[in-house]
């Protein structure tokens, strides 16, 4: 489903022409069932990625330890051939899903985001590539506060 | 030296005097313009501005007196400490461990023995020292209080040393930067208890 | 109305590499102030373009962190080309700004 | 690619130890914060204030509808380029020294017709509100990025108010007994909580104290200057508060930022 929606955005952007000024953005749905979901796996499911491959090709550069849970910068790269997407999931946030980055006409497959981490966690990300999900995961702690003060 | 005689000239005969005598005079200038440009805020009256004899002392040795001076100082700390009354030094290390976590109390929105949330006030102990196993995010700027009790023995001087230093720490240090706990009201007499069998309780995980 | 991005482009061979400032507060829903939540705020969507042809697109949370910083790279891209990045929030406002790629150091 | 097989290798290499962090040393976790802080460093959104207060300084506002441009940072009216790196600096206008937030209020002040009482109301940044000074003082701040710096000691009264904000630096008071160099004039690598404390009074560290502020400060997600920053240090040692722009800041700046002398400045910060 994931890969249809942006496929169909896509063709619409084509249809359209460059000249399109509204953004692309404005004709997707923004996906409130999974970005409400409480669960990666919901998330998941909710974005209809299925059956995602462990895979050594996705590089995710993020602290062992994040000085601050508020801004834990990250940058994701996918070695995958044909990937078109990069979504993200903040395993123990109350809502996991945090985003999926679309690549197009030339995007190279890397971003790099900030995110809010409430407690130590797996950050899993998922790439989409060739039609296929792929998936790797990196561990964040994040510490406590300064004085409290 | 000179240039700032003149320069205090314009301040007035009193200061001129007591430039005269030295560093001294740079001090009290800098007392004058820190009365003058600060403002109370809630429960931090303008008398913590005003220094105590101690206060002083440390200031004017910058925080190393001779060993005399030091000595007529901690006497002096040691004598203002209040002993529990039921002559019990030990409370409840579960209490303890809540307290030395908690870094708030005193400041402008704190409330009189209570911070602004309305706990009671902390002991900031982890800000400064090692104490528990389980709380790896510890200051290092006093010494390791892990295995406190077991390091130095349960026994009754010890329980005593516990209960004055969270009292008054500059009893054992004239100019310690550890606060006087006891001695400028923060805790009370359970917390500082509460404290002590943090430290001192066998049963504590600090003595694990 | 809604405060400008800083958006900086700079291009290295064939690759531009894009960096974007966003002041938002990217509000979780879960701030407190003066005892009552802080409504729900952030930024949903983002929209890059390279010379009119959109090549980097997302949909995020409020998990991103307040006043988002994204990074993004571009093949293909020359001094002097046009970068538009448009944002757009859960309230429906928007914003977009643009700058020129810059050649390389 | 290269960079990419690198991120590879530290990922293989760092793929438990978190896990045992106990294990893990102070040192290890500090070069783990520093260089995630140079990621951080290199997008701040500090940056988004600097636009902000240069559209500020050149916009015509205040009763008397005129901008800051003929405002003296000490480098001439108008002269922003370089200017933060020589301040706190002594102005014969005012006869005493002012830091650059100070000035900018004076400035603001006299040449804009606003009221100190209004602009010292809620000085301090918000989630929701960044005052126009935080703002104006990050953009001046920003024009002296990779300066030197050299805060100006050749008038009696800058060397004065060196002396009188070192005084102000280990003044021990209020109910704590804390001085500024209590947790700021300690030597080695000391640490609150899991926070570095560099030791303001020695001029190998002392730069840390002039780099962070004005800053980006990721809790909260809010700009703040240096005057905010100590002022919430007394706050923090349990001292009264100290007026807006007031004397006695400048008196502690000049001394931290003398102390400073001759190293780069690289700000606006980002904090924690």
């Amino acid at each position: 489903m994931l890969q249809t929606r942006r496929t169909v955005t896509f063709g619409l952007v084509a249809a359209l022409g460059a000249a399109l000024l509204k953004p692309v953005r404005a004709l997707a749905a923004w996906n409130q069932g999974a970005f409400q979901a409480k669960s990666t796996l919901d998330g998941m499911n909710a974005l209809g990625i299925t059956n995602p491959q462990d895979t050594q090709d996705i590089v995710i550069r993020a602290p062992d330890i994040a000085e601050n849970g508020a801004v834990v910068p990250m940058d994701i790269t996918s070695n995958i051939p044909g990937t078109t997407s990069i979504s993200v999931f903040i395993e123990k946030n109350p809502f996991p899903y945090t985003g999926t980055f679309d690549f197009a006409a030339g995007a190279v497959p890397f971003v790099h985001l900030r995110a809010k981490i409430g407690e130590s966690t797996p950050v899993r990300v998922v790439v989409a590539a060739g039609g296929k999900f792929y998936t790797a995961a990196k561990e964040v702690k994040v510490t406590i506060g300064g004085c409290g003060g | 030296m000179k240039l700032k005689t003149l320069a205090l000239l314009a301040g007035g005969a009193t200061v001129l005097a007591s430039c005269a005598t030295g560093p001294g005079g740079t001090h009290r200038e800098a007392v004058r313009l820190m009365q003058r440009d600060f403002k109370p805020v809630g429960i931090a009256g303008m008398d913590r501005l005003k220094q105590d004899e101690l206060q002083a002392a440390c200031n004017k040795y910058n925080n190393d007196p001779p060993k005399e001076a030091a000595d007529k100082l901690q006497k002096a700390q040691y004598a203002t400490v209040k002993w529990p009354a039921d002559g019990k030094l030990l409370g409840n290390w579960k209490e303890g461990e809540k307290i030395a976590q908690r870094g708030r109390g005193m400041a402008w929105n704190d409330k009189p023995g209570k911070t602004s949330r309305g706990e009671p006030n902390g002991g900031s102990c982890y800000n400064c020292h090692q104490i528990g196993p389980a709380t790896t995010s510890f200051g290092t700027i006093g010494p390791s209080l892990y295995q406190f009790g077991k390091l130095r023995g349960y026994g009754q001087d010890i329980q005593r040393y516990a209960y004055a230093k969270i009292y008054n720490a500059k009893a054992y240090v004239a100019c310690s930067e550890m606060p006087r706990f006891g001695h400028s009201g923060t805790l009370t007499e359970q917390q500082m208890k509460d404290l002590a069998a943090l430290l001192m309780d066998p049963a504590s995980p600090v003595n694990q | 109305m809604a405060d400008p991005m800083k958006i900086r482009a700079t291009v290295q061979g064939d690759v531009a590499d894009v960096r974007v400032l966003m002041a938002h507060p990217m509000e979780t829903g879960q701030r407190k102030q003066a005892g009552k939540a802080v409504p729900l705020h952030f930024i949903q969507s983002i929209t890059a373009q390279l010379n009119g042809t959109t090549v980097f697109s997302a949909d995020i949370s409020q998990a991103i962190s307040r006043n988002p910083v994204f990074a993004f790279k571009v093949k293909g891209a020359k001094a002097g080309d046009r970068i538009t990045v448009t944002w757009k929030d859960n309230k429906g406002e928007t914003r977009t700004d643009e700058t020129t790629v810059r050649g390389g150091s | 690619m290269r960079h990419v097989l690198m991120v590879g290798l530290a990922a293989a290499l760092a793929a438990a130890p978190w896990l045992t962090a106990s294990a893990q040393t102070e040192d290890e976790i500090n070069a783990e914060f520093e260089k995630f802080r140079a990621v951080l460093e290199q997008d701040n959104p500090a940056e988004l204030w600097e636009v902000k207060g240069e559209g500020l300084w050149k916009t015509p506002r205040g009763p008397k509808n005129a901008s800051l441009e003929k405002c003296d940072l000490g480098l001439g009216p108008g002269v922003v380029k370089g200017a933060y790196a020589q301040m706190p600096r002594y102005f014969a206008d005012v006869d005493r020294v002012m830091d650059a937030e100070a000035r900018i209020v004076h400035c603001m002040i006299t040449l804009q017709g606003f009221k100190y009482e209004d602009l010292a109301k809620a000085p301090f940044s918000s989630a929701t509100r960044t005052p126009d000074p935080v703002s104006i003082v990050t953009y001046v701040a920003a024009q002296s990025a990779g300066m030197k710096l050299a805060p100006s000691q050749s008038h009696p009264k800058e060397k004065e108010a060196y002396a009188l904000g070192k005084e102000i630096f280990f003044f021990r008071g209020g109910p704590w007994d804390f001085s500024c160099a209590s947790c700021h004039g300690l030597e080695g690598k000391k640490r609150i909580r899991t926070q570095l404390l560099p030791n303001f009074a020695d001029p190998a560290t002392a730069i840390a104290a002039v780099q962070a502020w004005p800053g980006y400060r990721m809790t909260g997600g809010v700009m703040h200057s240096l005057q905010w920053r100590l002022s919430d240090c007394f706050r923090q040692q349990r001292l009264p508060k100290p007026d807006y722009a007031s004397e006695t800041l400048s008196l502690l700046m000049t001394y931290l930022t003398v102390n400073a002398s001759g190293h780069v400045y690289k700000g606006p910060g980002i904090k924690r």
